[in-house]
Formats: C-alpha cells, sequence, structure tokens
C-alpha cells in the first residue's frame, strides 16, 4: 500500500472529506460500500490504485464524525468500521510470522475489487438506462391485427402466479387461527338423519358399513368420525326400538335390520 | 386518391425549411406504425415538422408498399398499415384469447409442481377444499400436468405430475428449479398474510381443512 | 447472423414445394407486421407453408428496411419491427410512461444481466447491501428477469436471468450485446470472485457461494 503521503497532505483532504461527507445524509448511501465508493472519488485516481489505507481512515473519521454528530449508524456500518479498523492495524503492523488466513493486501485488494465492480456495474447500469427505451424511444406495432375469427381460447399464467398462488396457500395454513378442523367431522346428528332414511329400506339384515356416506373412507379423520357417529347413532336408533343389532364375533361386521320386520 | 395527387402538383413554397422528403417519408412510415389508430393527414401535419407534406410522403410509402406483405391503406380521412389482403390466412394464428386461469386452477398447478408426484387426495387436502373434476381436466387439456405412476398405497391412486410443457411455459428447467418457501418470502411473496383465518375471497371455497406440515417441507 | 447465414447455404432439399422467397419474405412480413410481440423462427415455420425458410426471408427483410422508418430488430431467438430509434420524438403521443424504478432496482437489474446467472447472495455480495423486499419482485413484475437454474453448490440457490422481454425493452440482440460487456469482462470485473475470509460485505444468507467460473457461457 502506498503511504508516502505526508501527514500534512493528508489531513487537509480529510478534513475536507468529513465536513462533505457530513452534509450528505447519510440515508442516502445504500449501505458502507456505497458510502466507501464516494469516500473513494475524493482520492481522484483510478480505482486500481486506490490507497485502501487511506480510504479506511476515511471512514473511521466518517463514524467518529457521525456518532460525534449524534447521528445514528446502521449496524452495517459499525460492522464496516470495525472491519477497516482490523484492515488498518494489519497494514500498518508488519505480518505475524506463521499467520495463516489472507495476507492484508489480499484483503485490501478484495476490497478495492469490490468499489470497482461495484462503480463498473453502476455505469454499467448508466449505460443500460441510457439506451434506447422500447415505448419511449422506439416503438412496437400501435396496432397489432388480430383477426377476430377462428378463436382460440388460451389459459395464462405466469411463473409470479404460480408462485403466489403456492404462497397463498402456504400462509392461509400457517397463520390459521386454532379452529377444530370440521371438514371430516360426521356428527351423530347427521349419521342419524341418514339412517332415518335409510332405515326404512333395510328390512334385511344390512351391515353398519353400507350405511356411511360416499368416500367416508377416503380420509384417515373422515373414517374414523363416520364410523364413530353411525356406531352412535345406531345405538341410539336401538335405544329407541326402532332396529336390531347383530355381531357374530368380535370385531366381525356389526349388522343391522329394521325392527319388527 | 386524386385529392393526394394534386397536392404533389401543389406549390411547394412551404416545404423550404422541412426535412428530405425521404425523411418525411421514414417519419409518416414510424408514426403509421406505431399509432393504436389509423391516423389523418391533419394530424401527420401536426406531428412532422414545421413545413412537412405529409400527403406526398403518403404517396410515396403508399407506392414503396406496393406488393408488399402489408399495404397502406385508407380508412376515411385516415391511414394505416393493413395486411395485405392476400395473407390474411396466415392471421388466423394471431387469434388467441388468453384467459387467466381460475385460482382452483392455480393453486392446483402449484401444489402438483411442489409435490409432485402427488394424488387428488393430497391436493385436496393441501387446498383443503375438494378438487373438481374440470380442474384437473382443464390442466391436463392444457398438458401443463399428467397421469404418473399409481402409488403403492392402498387403492393404489394415481398420481399427478407436470409436463415438459409446463416447464417450457413457465421458463423452468426443472421443477427442482421453482423456489422454496425461504425463497418465496425472502422475495416478498409470502408477505400478504390474511388477516385472521380465510382471506374474503375465500368464502368459495370456504372448507375446513387438515394441517399437513409435514407435506409442506422443503 | 451468421446462424441465419448457413441456413442460407444448407441443403435446399425440402424446399420444392414452397412458395418463391419473394413471396416468403411478404408473409413473414406481414406476420412480424401484425404482431406486437417479438415473434420466434420457431413459430414462422409452423406458420408459414411447408417447406418456407423464414430464416433466409428474414435476412432478406433486414436488408429491405435498413435505413428505413422501421426496422426489423432481432430479440434472442426472435424478431420484431420497431420504429427507428432517431424517430422517437414524433411519437410522443405513443410514449407510455414507465414507473421510475428505484436506483436499487436498476443496479440490481444490471448485475443480473452483466452476471447472469447469479443469485440473490452473489447480487448482494455486488452491492453491498442486502437486496430489498420488493425490488426482484419488481423486476419479476416487468417481466425483465425471471428464474433460472439452480446453482449446484449447498443450498441450490435460485439463480436469476434477464428475459426476452428485457432484451426486447433495450433493443439488445441478446445478452452479449449488453454495453461494455467485453470491457468488463476483460478487466475481470464480471467474475465472482468469493469474499476472502472475514469479508466486509458477506452477506449473512445461507446461500453458500462457490466461484462460477462458467458464469457466462458464450
Amino acid at each position: 500500500m502506498p503511504d508516502d503521503w505526508d501527514e500534512q497532505e493528508r489531513l487537509a483532504p480529510l478534513d475536507r472529506v468529513a465536513a462533505e461527507a457530513l452534509i450528505v445524509d447519510v440515508d442516502g448511501f445504500e449501505g458502507p460500500l456505497d458510502l466507501l465508493l464516494t469516500l473513494s472519488r475524493t482520492q481522484k485516481v483510478d480505482l486500481r490504485r486506490i490507497s485502501v489505507l487511506q480510504l479506511a481512515e476515511q471512514y473511521l473519521l466518517f463514524v467518529e464524525q457521525a456518532r460525534a454528530m449524534r447521528i445514528e449508524l446502521a449496524a452495517d456500518y459499525l460492522v464496516m468500521a470495525a472491519w477497516l479498523a482490523y484492515l488498518k492495524s494489519r497494514l500498518l503492523l508488519p505480518p505475524e510470522p506463521g499467520a495463516d488466513g489472507p495476507s492484508a493486501e489480499d484483503l485490501a485488494a478484495h476490497l478495492a475489487f469490490q468499489l470497482e465492480r461495484l462503480s463498473a456495474m453502476r455505469d454499467a447500469a448508466a449505460r443500460l438506462m441510457a439506451r434506447d427505451q422500447l415505448g419511449r424511444d422506439f416503438f412496437a406495432r400501435g396496432l397489432p391485427e388480430e383477426v377476430t375469427r377462428a378463436r382460440k381460447v388460451t389459459y395464462a399464467a405466469t411463473l409470479l402466479d404460480l408462485m403466489r398462488a403456492y404462497a397463498r396457500i402456504r400462509t392461509r395454513d400457517e397463520f390459521r387461527p386454532f379452529v377444530m378442523d370440521r371438514a371430516h367431522v360426521f356428527t351423530m346428528e347427521q349419521a342419524l338423519d341418514r339412517m332415518r332414511g335409510l332405515i326404512g329400506y333395510a328390512g334385511e339384515w344390512a351391515e353398519l358399513t353400507s350405511f356411511m356416506p360416499d368416500g367416508w373412507d377416503t380420509n384417515p379423520m373422515r373414517r374414523r368420525s363416520s364410523t364413530a357417529a353411525h356406531f352412535a347413532a345406531m345405538l341410539e336408533l336401538a335405544k329407541g326400538g326402532h332396529v336390531e343389532i347383530r355381531q357374530g364375533e368380535v370385531f366381525a361386521p356389526i349388522q343391522i335390520r329394521r325392527r319388527g320386520s | 386518391m386524386s385529392d393526394v395527387k394534386e397536392v404533389l402538383q401543389g406549390p411547394e413554397k412551404s416545404l423550404f425549411d422541412a426535412p428530405p422528403m425521404g425523411e418525411q417519408e421514414r417519419m409518416v412510415e414510424a408514426i403509421l406504425f406505431a399509432a393504436a389508430e389509423p391516423v389523418t393527414v391533419a394530424e401527420l401535419v401536426v406531428r412532422l415538422p414545421h413545413g412537412a407534406d405529409p400527403a406526398e410522403a403518403l404517396v410515396h410509402l403508399r407506392k414503396r408498399y406496393e406488393g408488399r406483405g402489408v399495404a397502406l391503406v385508407r380508412i376515411g380521412d385516415a391511414y394505416a398499415f393493413r395486411t395485405a389482403p392476400d395473407l390474411g390466412h396466415l392471421m388466423r394464428k394471431e387469434t388467441v384469447e388468453t384467459r387467466k386461469l381460475s385460482r382452483a386452477a392455480i393453486e392446483t398447478l402449484a401444489i402438483v409442481a411442489y409435490h409432485q408426484p402427488v394424488t387428488r387426495a393430497e391436493i385436496e387436502e393441501i387446498r383443503g377444499v375438494a378438487v373438481s373434476r374440470g380442474t384437473v381436466d382443464q390442466l391436463m387439456e392444457l398438458e401443463w400436468i399428467r397421469l404418473g405412476r399409481r402409488r403403492m398405497t392402498p387403492g393404489r391412486p394415481v398420481t399427478f405430475v407436470v409436463t415438459e410443457t409446463f416447464l417450457d411455459h413457465f421458463g423452468l428447467e426443472s421443477a427442482r428449479d421453482l423456489p422454496g418457501i425461504k425463497e418465496l418470502r425472502a422475495a416478498g411473496l409470502l408477505e400478504n398474510r390474511p388477516p385472521l383465518g380465510h382471506g374474503p375471497s375465500e368464502a368459495e371455497d370456504d372448507d375446513g381443512q387438515i394441517g399437513q406440515s409435514e407435506l409442506f417441507e422443503d
């Protein structure tokens, strides 16, 4: 790192930069790298030749002044300050023998690379936006011809629609308040209604399961719920003297028929 | 066309500071191309540089397009480019009506894409409502989903998977390129949390639903 | 354009029953004129009579429109007619006011265009700040960027690439024609150098990033 600039020459621009920098609203910077890039411009050299040591000092001075003026800096600015303070000390001190990891020069060079890359991307963005643009400088056919006969319907959906749909399902689930899931719950009242309607036809012994609604066994919860509801309803009907119940042996199918047939 | 020709032969005093006729022709060509409706000569006069003679430019332009795939036609007082009448048959493909996929369809599609191979029962479990036959049929007809292997579980239910056509339409290399939940959230797509319970627009498919958290693991 | 020329010299056996080239040119002209969106060569093949060679017709057509008020431009694999950029001032009436993009969005767009395919973590590494929620969403909504392949690195992060709509909007034939891209690549500024050790702007993302030398496959 070139550090052949003397103390006097160094302080003058630094003071100026600090003064200028503080005029700029801290909120105007898009993060520490942006601030560093702005500070680096005061060195008026090619970014490849930038003095990272000088830059680190400018940055630290900026942060110090911001603090003195009680301007609150976001955490990432302070993280960068800490890192630059560390880098500065490593740049100034002779390397520790046997220390592993990247050297101070490598770290400085990477920072310079990052600044140059960011600067390059800014320029590229500006050049891109300065290009002729569709709908501003050049135009598509204003009156596209679409014959209205021979109409074919297609359905459009974008990936964004798809992702949003999925996100919607997910969000809906995650933020659902606690409620009982009722979709698969079959109440005894419902079962009673069903069976009262059906039992009139059941002159012969019929298995209880034949009274279950369509699709009762498509879902474990639905199966348990309908079984329980119909079992209870059957007992209720027997109690009222409407049906008879029989079961061949333990776990054998339960059969019922209308009483008096 | 007689009026146009008259202008051609008319006095040219006002043209002294106008761009050359070739340039005027380019300008009229661009304006007619980009305009959303036929353009009148009066409007061309307003839009062209001072002193330009759009009527003459139109004569040149019309000539230039004679026998081409498009023609400069006059509609009332106005001019527009139109497909040459003998090529109308080529325009048939242009007549596609695009409709937005219904909410049920897009959600079903999303579930198939994220969870494939997936059975109908699983789709219903995730969406919390029954999947109508029409929805699945529509997605099959669009060739965005197709039948996969049967699941080796009781009943051997059929499964659904997404197709190459689907990947093509959505610009995906594979279904695994779909962003995960973490990424959806990072992109801000998961921000719209319904206030409490179901959003108002969900009334039509408002059934309870079983939370199947293990189905959603990324 | 070399691929187009190749087709020109290619075997013409299949052309025996195709209409003459002049007629094919008219047809391509009509189809492209009628469409506001770019039309791919593949679609032209489908729409033209059997045996036609739209690639060759396009070469002729492009030449025919050189220096005219409208130009035949190439966008990726597709072609469209667009008004000549120097005549934009005449088109104030057609100008569409676009929502101003934030600086963050513009920079993110440029990074995606120049570094594609690029992960969110890489964008953040280059800009030195987190990509704000909604920035990516906005660019996706404009259909200027879309998801690319997942990166085959730990975490398999999704990548972003620019779209044909982006190329069309900025009048680019391909991402290789981005302004200054050759110089940037030559200067090593499009390389993805992973941060060293405890780099200053290492994003806290768990996306994990590995140098991708094949970032820009030509």
